[in-house]
């Protein structure tokens, strides 16, 4: 058989330098071939070193187009363990943040996680910060037994992973219901158009309101726009055509701004409604005039003077020179949860802070008081708020 | 017997007349060569009795058959092989390559069968392996089998064209200007090559500038002028032909054909 | 089921070797640019992880389903544009790409942008390893054999290949079915290793990154497209762990690298060097005894 | 109501169709003289836009500085890319400059991520946008300054190919470069003027698209980018009334499936454009190449 040869001896390396690599690997992980996939991370002997602090990571998009949620999620998780640091840490022992970029990458974001989880041994995991990633990485993480959290994906599905994953986050369920409500009964609109985005996030909160605006007064219109279009004018002239009091704008700021504008352009006068995607200086920016009186569900609200939210909007605003946005709110307070929890496991990670994130009950955060569904799914309050001479004012 | 008999073949590009009813016949086993100067429509008739073109109007039967509309792949196929005016090698490919893929249309290895490298597989490439080397040794190339094509000297690129339209086993050799660029005693050995090809039972039909090489071993010559025929005999006629000196050989040519 | 960094690294390179010779079969050895190979990715994906979630198809059947529903859309896409020629057929490809990537959003039974979730986890480096092997083996089967000769001649000369008896329509489609099967293949593992799609994993800048590996390497050359895939699969990695900041630039330097690229070697690294024996060795030259004519 | 709406819609098309064929220009005249792909058109239009957005909004200049300033900034970088990226490949095989082209692209597109973040800047236009009324065609005055700028634009290009000197130079070496150059044509620079031109007709797109939707971004250019490659193929790429017909074509066919299956605009518009390369594969105005054998 010399036929081949070239051939064979070229996959035989392949093949032996992939099963090389796989066993350097080997004695750094605690289980990788699957035989022991009980073990514990924490348990490792190679813990013993570095058991003087707690390592805890998070992972989201640095870079990239998306990255703007990334930084300001992974900023709000570094004041909270800023925070802690300087209270002396948790039982005396400091905590260590592992900050990943995934890009905005499902596939990045599994091999994040696991270098997380392989390498740097973390416990915790605060992210993914889109939903795809968390759908990529949160398995792994559930796997591992290390416990996530994701602070800004919305998608269903995500805490149906495993019991190890959580998420503090509104559900988009709740907020699109919720405003559907309020709209409804509080504002009197009777003619609901919509207009969401083409992804996970945009359609479940269509799907949600949808349903509601369809039980408590009329949906005239549905229409639906890709990410990253800029040009709404077709589907907005179709809207106008039915003659809505209200159009349910399911998206994100940047489209919502552009959305409002081109309504108003058009002589289209309609209550613009929205949900935590509007939570952005950034939607008056861009928005001008056109928001003003948009009405949107949020979890969180910079302006509130409650103590402990001024107490977090100065920290940032002195560790980065710029105002928190949503996604650093609750990602501050996921962190805040998370390290509540390692508390009370004594620094223990896998079952045993699974079990006190579980029982994480009422926790008084910044975006609302927090408890954990039995699928480690968030309960909180939601705020509703609306556009006021260019600024956000808290209608409940 | 007539091998190929074209009709009326008339083609049109963008309103002008390339070929304007031209009828041809090629006998089996002769030598025709096609010449004209330049522009005359030579290698359009080519194109469309190797199907590369669609005739406006016209008709081309091959063996009996109508190909007009038939893909080119399918009239080589039938037994019709080409060479180019401008070399078309596969420049990548090593020169036996180029001559196992000349024997693609009589090979039958699907792509399993290649995965599954089955007897019958490795028998019919041996065969064709053999078969490539007797060719490359014909044309005298088998030195130069591993090399690749691109890497040739002229003259043997249109040898290994030749080698490679012999690998179709056709019954007819379309050869478009074999000779270009040629120094004299490569279009001796040319000659001396298309002889034995004809020998071998293969009929031609050439173009060629060389007149040389023409009036030496054409049966028949066919004389193109703006796409029309205007003689078509053996050699002796087509070289004491009024018309063919007068509209198109010109006082230069008239010399060297009548030389020949 | 945990796999430590390094093995989940590899894993993923397997997969994208798989991705990277099969585009390399299309656009390398036969010649046609195809801009949309990641839709095939998506194909395989989708129809593997749907037979085993909805149907309980076992895992190796749903693979080999899955790849040869993405060869069968190989065929489709290939019958109508492949009467187009370079750039054109280039954009058509990635026009179709664009489409299958809004039919994936817009379907039910693919969980729109929502995705698939839930997708076991079955691929680990053994099965990727298995999986490279076969395909690179029977790649190489392929192009030593009269149909991998007949690819490369279309890309030398179409009009030189149709005259040698080549159906050059035919053999371009085969080389879009081979390589959308293979394609499906690498889809497959993916969703089994991530156990979650969305069609955003499959639009034109994975198609690009794609590319990008077999030109790095060097187009028409099966170790060149694994070297590309090693390079660009390994290397952000790479930067991943050497510094924040550096990581921070690396998507500039992913762009500055391909043009550095083409000017300095535009054939690739790898071009020149042949990868598999033209011919088996068996039969390779030799001053042949038969004498000359007949 | 219906035909208030209709017309409404064709406006829509007509002003998106503008700005697609201002784009499309730029990638037709590349090919046309190149054969050549230009990827990074898509980032010659988002670097025009925000140096548009940085003189509006730093230097407090008016939209019509803006707009030079942005045809400008465009036009410089085009000729550099050419220079740096594409001019050494001259003699490369086809595939080479392309995915040059696309490394620009991916360079430009992060750098102008990492200057200036991933965030949308609004983009004022420094003038109130008013809704006209012509009885049944209602536009709104930006979208009268767009299609009217465009349409100049478009003019001027049109003059300048078919009555100049140098435009007669590029329509020589488009067709063939040895023998432009044998006649004494410097096709070297004739390449720089139509990257320089080309791209300034897509930053002046950036810039109006900017102001049309007030806002301007780093991913700007990906889809509208994508879009005027399609609006070229779609007119005969290479064919500068082709690519401007392509342009209004796209435009007109995207709001109407908008309209009608707005879940599918993206597949509309490339199910058209294959459409047409299958019956008339070189586009709707491109001549047929007939291949030399």
């Amino acid at each position: 058989m010399f036929k081949l040869s070239k051939t064979l001896i070229l996959l035989i390396v392949i093949a032996l330098t992939l099963l090389a690599l796989a066993g350097c690997g080997q004695p750094q992980s605690t289980g990788s071939s699957g035989s022991s996939s009980s073990s514990d991370s924490s348990n490792s002997s190679e813990q013993a070193s570095s058991d003087d602090v707690i390592k805890i990571g998070t992972i989201g998009p640095l870079t990239g187009n998306t990255a703007t949620y990334g930084i300001s999620t992974k900023n709000g998780v570094e004041v909270a363990v800023d925070e802690i640091n300087k209270a002396g840490g948790i039982n005396g022992k400091q905590v260590k943040l592992f900050s990943e970029d995934t890009r905005g990458d499902q596939t990045e974001a599994a091999n994040a996680a696991t270098k997380l989880i392989e390498q740097d041994k973390v416990i915790a995991i605060v992210g993914g910060v889109l939903s795809s990633e968390t759908m990529t990485a949160g398995p792994i993480a559930n796997d591992a037994k290390v416990v996530m959290i994701s602070s800004s994906s919305t998608a269903s599905g995500i805490p149906d992973i495993g019991s190890y994953i959580f998420r503090n986050c509104l559900s988009d369920d709740v907020q699109a219901t919720q405003l559907a409500e309020y709209a409804a009964k509080d504002l009197g609109l009777k003619k609901f158009a919509i207009i969401y985005t083409n992804n996970d996030y945009g359609l479940s909160l269509k799907n949600a309101f949808e349903a509601k605006a369809k039980e408590v007064a009329e949906v005239v219109d549905v229409e639906t726009y890709n990410d990253g279009e800029s040009d709404f004018r077709a589907q907005l002239t179709k809207i106008k055509g039915f003659g809505p009091d209200a159009l349910y704008i399911a998206g994100y700021y940047t489209e919502a701004a552009k959305i409002a504008q081109q309504s108003q352009e058009q002589g289209l006068k309609v209550q613009i409604l929205g949900a935590d995607g509007f939570y952005s200086p950034k939607l008056v920016e861009l928005g001008g005039k056109s928001v003003e009186g948009a009405i949107f569900t949020a979890g969180f609200f910079a302006d509130d003077p409650s103590e402990s939210v001024q107490n977090f909007v100065k920290a940032y605003k002195e560790k980065y020179n710029s105002e928190p946005d949503m996604f650093a709110a609750q990602a501050y307070d996921a962190a805040k949860i998370l390290l509540a929890a390692i508390k009370n496991a004594n620094g223990e990670g896998g079952e045993a802070l699974q079990a006190e994130m579980a029982k994480t009950k009422d926790f008084p955060g910044i975006t609302g008081n927090t408890s954990f569904a039995g699928n480690g799914d968030a309960v909180k309050d939601i705020i509703i708020l609306k556009v006021e001479n260019g600024k956000f004012t808290k209608l409940r | 017997m007539t091998l190929l008999e074209g009709k009326n073949l008339t083609m049109i590009f963008g309103g002008l007349a390339a070929l304007d009813s031209v009828d041809i016949t090629i006998e089996e086993g002769e030598i025709l060569s096609l010449i004209g100067p330049n522009g005359a429509g030579k290698t359009t008739l080519f194109n469309l009795i190797t199907g590369v073109y669609s005739p406006t109007r016209g008709s081309i039967c091959f063996k009996q058959k109508e190909i007009i509309n038939m893909k080119p792949y399918d009239i080589t196929k039938m037994g019709i092989a080409r060479t180019f005016q401008n070399i078309r090698l596969f420049g990548e490919m090593s020169v036996l390559d180029n001559v196992i893929i000349g024997q693609h249309c009589r090979t039958r290895t699907g792509v399993v069968g290649a995965i599954l490298r089955t007897s019958a597989v490795k028998k019919e490439e041996k065969k064709v392996h053999d078969r490539a080397m007797e060719i490359l040794n014909f044309v005298g190339l088998d030195n130069e089998a591993a090399e690749k094509a691109k890497n040739l000297p002229y003259g043997k690129q249109r040898r290994l064209e030749l080698a490679r339209a012999l690998a179709t086993e056709p019954d007819l050799m379309l050869l478009d200007e074999p000779a270009a660029g040629m120094n004299p005693q490569e279009t001796n050995e040319l000659i001396e090559l298309i002889g034995k090809l004809n020998d071998m039972g293969k009929t031609v039909l050439l173009i060629e500038h060389d007149m040389k090489l023409v009036m030496g071993i054409s049966q028949r010559i066919m004389v193109l002028d703006y796409g029309k025929k205007i003689a078509d005999g053996p050699p002796e006629k087509i070289r004491n032909d009024e018309k063919v000196i007068k509209a198109y050989l010109g006082d230069r040519t008239r010399k060297e054909v009548q030389a020949c | 089921m945990r796999m430590n960094y390094y093995l989940q690294v590899l894993t993923v390179l397997g997969i994208n070797i798989i991705l990277a010779v099969s585009l390399n079969l299309i656009s390398g050895y036969t010649g046609q640019l195809s801009l949309g190979h990641a839709t095939f990715m998506g194909i395989g994906a989708y129809t593997a992880t749907l037979l085993t979630l909805k149907l309980h198809v076992p895992f190796l059947l749903s693979l080999i389903f899955g790849a040869a529903v993405a060869a069968l859309f190989g065929f489709i896409i290939g019958v109508p544009t492949l009467r187009l020629k370079g750039d054109y057929l280039a954009i058509a490809t990635l026009g179709f790409g664009e489409i299958m990537k809004n039919i994936l959003l817009n379907m039910k039974i693919t969980g729109g942008p929502m995705g698939l979730r839930g997708i076991p986890k079955v691929t680990n480096i053994y099965i990727v390893a298995v999986a490279v092997v076969i395909v690179i083996f029977s790649l190489n089967r392929i192009m030593i054999s009269r149909v991998g000769k007949s690819f490369i001649a279309i890309r030398e000369d179409e009009l030189a290949a149709e005259a040698m008896g080549i159906n050059t329509t035919n053999y371009k489609i085969l080389a879009f079915v081979i390589g959308a099967f293979y394609a499906g293949i690498a889809g497959g593992l993916y969703a089994f290793l991530f156990r979650y799609i969305n069609p955003n994993n499959f639009g034109f800048m994975k198609s690009i990154e794609i590319l990008c590996m077999v030109v790095l390497g060097g187009m028409g050359n099966t170790a060149g497209a694994i070297l590309g895939a090693a390079l660009l699969t390994v290397l952000p990695e790479f930067l991943r762990s050497v510094s924040p900041v550096i990581s921070q630039y690396r998507m500039v330097f992913y762009g500055l690298l391909l043009v550095i690229m083409m000017i300095v070697r535009p054939q690739g690294l790898l071009s020149g060097t042949s990868f598999y024996p033209r011919y088996p060795r068996r039969l390779s030259v030799e001053k042949s005894a038969g004498k000359g004519g007949q | 109501m219906f035909f208030q709406q209709f017309f409404a819609q064709v406006m829509n098309g007509l002003t998106l169709g503008s700005t697609y064929a201002l784009i499309a220009l730029g990638y037709t005249m590349v090919y046309g003289i190149l054969e050549l792909i230009n990827f990074a058109h898509s980032e010659i239009y988002m670097t025009g836009a925000f140096v548009g957005l940085i003189m509006v909004t730093v230097y407090k200049l008016p939209f019509a500085a803006a707009l030079l300033a942005g045809m400008a900034g465009s036009c410089i970088l085009g000729v550099i890319i050419e220079k740096v990226a594409y001019r050494p490949l001259r003699k490369a095989t086809r595939i080479a400059p392309l995915i040059s082209a696309i490394g620009v692209s991916i360079f430009l597109q992060n750098a102008a991520l990492l200057i200036f973040g991933p965030q949308a800047r609004a983009f004022p236009a420094n003038f109130n946008s008013v809704s006209l009324n012509f009885g049944l065609v209602q536009i709104s005055s930006l979208q009268l300054l767009i299609l009217v700028i465009s349409v100049l634009l478009m003019v001027t290009l049109h003059f300048l190919i078919h009555k100049t000197k140098i435009g007669q130079a590029m329509r020589a070496t488009a067709q063939d470069k040895e023998t432009a150059q044998l006649m004494g044509i410097k096709i070297d620079r004739v390449i720089s003027f139509t990257f320089a031109i080309g791209s300034a007709l897509g930053g002046a797109a950036g810039v109006l698209v900017g102001v049309y939707f007030n806002s301007a971004d780093p991913m700007m250019g990906f889809f509208p980018g994508l879009k005027g490659f399609v609006a070229a193929v779609l007119g005969g790429i290479g064919n500068i009334p082709g690519a401007m017909i392509g342009g209004l074509i796209l435009g007109m066919a995207e709001v109407f499936g908008a309209v009608y299956m707005s879940q599918y605009k993206d597949a509309i518009a490339f199910a058209v454009l294959i459409l047409i390369l299958l019956f008339k594969p070189t586009g709707l105005m491109g001549q047929r190449i007939q291949e030399k054998v």
